[in-house]
């Protein structure tokens, strides 16, 4: 096994790894800004190297100043996380250049997958249902028009580079088609240095389900099960569940055997997420798009099939491989998450940076917390704002909800402001109750019941 | 808060030639320390458990810190990568630059080597006057921010 | 169900009865001292109010001012948790003569069971093994002579009113028996009011075994498996396990059967627990006595059971009948618990009240804290000094100490001293992993080894 | 801590004619109250939730806090338990003592009811002179050390 990984990330899953690392017996080397000196991965890790100022391009997705550090501390392996780095196969590249192991999927198949247009492609010739739209990039507003017209509007624009609803514009008709196009080409251009779009048929009522999947390097790929993520603020996820309430069993084992096929069609090792789009009105689903790294939500599939996932993640990276087959995986009852930001939910989502004042986490049976945070600890303005993931595991749906609930009461948090209240509206509402939420359901409906 | 009670500290500090206080009550922590730069912003590697090099490294910033007063409103230069300090361009030659040193913009101070490459480290703009103080060993590990020389 | 109910208790013991009366949705009043207004309990609590000052005569053990408190607040019922008033029959005698509902069990079998002397008859009577010793209280010092002399020297002199290790001698002939029994008496009349003595066989190399039980009050006894708590300092339990890694599969039978046997006799229900004393040398076991209340160590038994005690005995104490049978306990994989304190253990373990001003527990997968405590707390001086219960579960004992020092490793507390470094020590000690372990180990073996 | 921040709000409330300071800052907080007594160490029946009388009970110590040179070197009287305070012998009776009320030692200055009794608080060893304020009202819930009167 390694002897020590380097952890070329920040927050919760920076400590996320060092457990698994601890639990694996390798030593963690966490690199870190001027921003991050106190936080808990820097205490926590064996071995804590600065790479640079607070911004993220300076030192979380400085590549040189994270190679410069692995090699100072010697390291086998480095694990980027999810965000920065995590999909950018320059980056998978020149640390296997540089003789360190990357913990992810080989830079041709992260290539391959991670770009929408590419990935599309794939799964059409793997045989995997993908939502109506153009064949590749749209080449020009008049191409547009005449795919929209053929799927017929609404449709949404995409910027193939994409990606947590950046770059994206629904069209009801050609006029908005041509201006979205641009406007999506344009902030695509500026965000992503990529101005490639692609056009799809917009579904109405969806639910976003993905498709947990872990692959070794010797050919085997296992599906954990889906995680269903419709309740979203602008395609941000903010609730995590599995098993979606809304998916029978054969649709379940059409879509792990659809996640499957397309990995391994890509000669895809490491975890990986199949994301799908689900029409409830049609009960049909479409491959959206694949992950190629770890997910925040990781660890609702981890509760309900008892799958160590990062720890997986890194054997398979060693050569190892998969410790369990697909008739292994057996998911036992319900877990949630939610994702507790510290950010002002009555004013947009603003962020509140600031230094937490108390700190208590929930605890007791089925409740797992996954955070960096504790009194003391000041949350910079710099980066994300995720607090913690609270996950609950019950028996049922019923019983997680409840747990749920309970546990986001218990929660005490002081100093910034936080989404709990807004958690403990949300899981209260009848329509998540009833799984009645669509990808809309928070943008559209939501906030007018509850302001 | 007031800065009134700082005021007292660093009085109390100067009648009793102190360079370093901390003060600590159930509510407030007040750590002072005199002079042009403050350790606590630029640590070298922080070796917590056994691997590389562990023990030299946790003294280093405390052993450096120098007396105050004599370096107040020295300019930093500080390490812009991870990796091993070299102070002369190879073993039989002599330093870049020493205590004494006139330098100025774009001078080569020392290398660091990283990825395999000796990157030259040379004098920022508005950089410019007397090394003052050498603050690491040659072959000593440093990550980003440590501080390297102080320039007045 | 209950609809309130007051906890007359505090720490950690107070937190865990408030979430599992969430759980159960019961509203929790909890009682306190003028030292504990800022404990995580009070400010978790539906209502708080103060008892008394902080000296727990006054306060916890102020049966006036908590009954007036259960009325004032009407409450349905009562849970004393472990320590304090928990084990005193007039107290739940009085809470129910008030109307109110006592978890615990009947006063009757309390008093017959709370006392050493009559629990000893009351399990011959059950053909319960007993230590060989004085059929009853210890009449005189000649009487004493005699007995001692028919069981064979060495012989333990126990106080039937003490716990915890006081009022307890050995002695190894007649002159030190005679001493010792005068010492003991005297000892006891100044500590419990009660100077009767007993004499038993004094076991040289023994493990401390315990069976949880519960019993509802339709008559029904289950037994869920063994503790064992052999890890002690002077009679204080520092670590507890379960299954224990003695005792083969029909001795763990026999001693669950003759567990709930006693039960039975004495019509006992609520959670409770026999203790017993293994002799490792004659493979045999002794009934020493039993607790009539929940323990501190209940979460061992929790995490390999899968059963909520707290919330089961709330039930029982409603009068429900079990929700489960002998038949459904199969208690899964191996958990560890060790005793997070206050206390400076390189020097007696003295106390270390004060303000903790870092804390970060440990999580994970198998790993449980139960704990009252947080950065900003102050550990008053007035009570016990625990801080945590740190609780693990592997699937084996080489798996759950693994992640017991992996948890002990990421346990970050500051501002006070804790016995962390101490159970680093101790689990890491070959003796320890081996399972050699006797009661004395800690007292006569581990503190030559490790100073 | 130094003491001169404190000097200097104390001035502050002193000049303002204030009873009560809060400053918080990022790593200080300084709480002042003018007076003999701080009403938080004798709230009432903390009620975080809903059940019993929730709203009169938390805010009863902010309203109940008096001018504070007024009542300065005032001794209370708590209650010894928690209950329910009768101000009278019966409903058709006057108080048993009311502001300007002189009192000794032994003094019933109220009653609790607790587990259905009605408990008569007296006066303690060391407790004489005038009633100088009420701090509760008739009916009201109680917990053990709720002031009930401050005598001076």
């Amino acid at each position: 096994m390694f002897k020590r990984i380097l952890i070329a990330n920040r927050g919760e899953i920076a400590v996320r790894v060092i457990r698994a690392c601890r639990r694996l017996g390798i030593e963690a080397v966490v690199v870190h800004s001027t921003a991050d000196r106190e936080t808990l991965a820097v205490r926590m890790a064996d071995v804590a190297i600065c790479i640079g100022p607070p911004a993220a391009k300076q030192s979380y997705l400085n590549i040189n100043n994270i190679i410069a550090a692995g090699e100072l501390a010697d390291v086998d392996a480095i694990h980027p996380g999810y965000g920065f780095l995590s999909e950018n196969s320059h980056f998978a590249q020149v640390v296997r250049d540089c003789n360190i192991q990357f913990i992810g999927p080989s830079s041709q198949s992260m290539d391959a997958l991670g770009n929408k247009g590419k990935a599309k492609a794939l799964a059409i010739d793997a045989g995997v249902p993908t939502v109506p739209g153009s064949p590749g990039v749209v080449k020009s507003p008049e191409d547009g028009i005449a795919i929209a017209r053929k799927i017929g509007y609404p449709v949404m624009i995409k910027a193939t580079a994409g990606g947590g609803g950046r770059g994206m514009r629904i069209a009801h008709n050609d006029a908005s088609l041509v201006s979205g196009l641009i406007a999506a080409q344009r902030e695509a251009e500026a965000a992503f240095g990529n101005a490639d779009c692609i056009i799809e048929a917009y579904l109405q009522r969806a639910r976003h389900i993905e498709i947990q999947i872990i692959g070794d390097q010797h050919g085997n790929v296992v599906a954990l099960g889906e995680r269903d993520c419709s309740t979203q603020r602008r395609h941000q996820k903010l609730v995590e569940e599995s098993p979606s309430p809304v998916i029978d069993q054969i649709t379940r084992e059409k879509m792990c055997a659809d996640a499957v096929k397309l990995a391994k069609t890509a000669k895809y090792f490491n975890a990986g997420t199949v994301e799908f789009i689900y029409d409830i009105d049609r009960k049909a689903y479409y491959f959206l798009e694949m992950n190629t790294r770890i997910q925040v939500e990781h660890c609702v599939t981890e509760m309900v099939t008892g799958i160590d996932l990062v720890q997986a993640q890194i054997k398979v990276a060693f050569g190892e491989k998969l410790e369990f087959t697909q008739a292994d995986i057996k998911p036992q009852g319900h877990a949630i998450e939610v994702r507790i930001n510290a950010e002002d939910w009555e004013h947009g989502f603003a962020p509140s940076p600031g230094k937490i004042t108390m700190y208590v986490a929930p605890t007791g049976k089925g409740v797992r917390v996954d955070s960096h945070c504790y009194a003391g600890y000041t949350i910079p303005p710099h980066y994300d704002s995720m607090i913690a993931k609270l996950i609950v595991h019950g028996r049922d749906r019923a019983e997680a909800i409840r747990f749920l609930d309970q546990a986001l009461d218990e929660y005490i948090i002081e100093g910034v402001k936080t989404t709990i209240p807004f958690h403990q509206r949300l899981i209260r509402d009848i329509r998540f109750v009833n799984s009645q939420v669509t990808t809309k359901f928070i943008d559209e409906e939501f906030f007018k019941a509850h302001s | 808060m007031d800065i009134k009670i700082i005021k007292e500290l660093t009085k109390l500090m100067r009648e009793n030639d102190l360079v370093e206080m901390e003060v600590e009550s159930e509510d407030l922590k007040v750590k002072l320390r005199k002079g042009g730069h403050d350790v606590t912003v630029a640590p070298v590697v922080q070796h917590h458990a056994a691997p590389v090099q562990a023990a030299a490294a946790p003294a280093a910033p405390a052993a450096a810190a120098p007396a105050v007063d004599e370096f107040a409103g020295c300019k930093q230069i500080i390490s812009p990568i991870p990796g091993t300090v070299y102070l002369k361009p190879n073993p039989d030659t002599p330093n870049f630059v020493s205590v004494g040193a006139q330098i100025d913009e774009g001078k080569v101070v020392c290398l660091i080597e990283a990825m395999k490459v000796f990157n030259e480290i040379k004098a920022e703009a508005g950089i410019k006057g007397t090394i003052r103080k050498v603050l690491v060993q040659d072959g000593q590990a440093v990550e980003y921010g440590t501080v390297l020389f102080l320039v007045g």
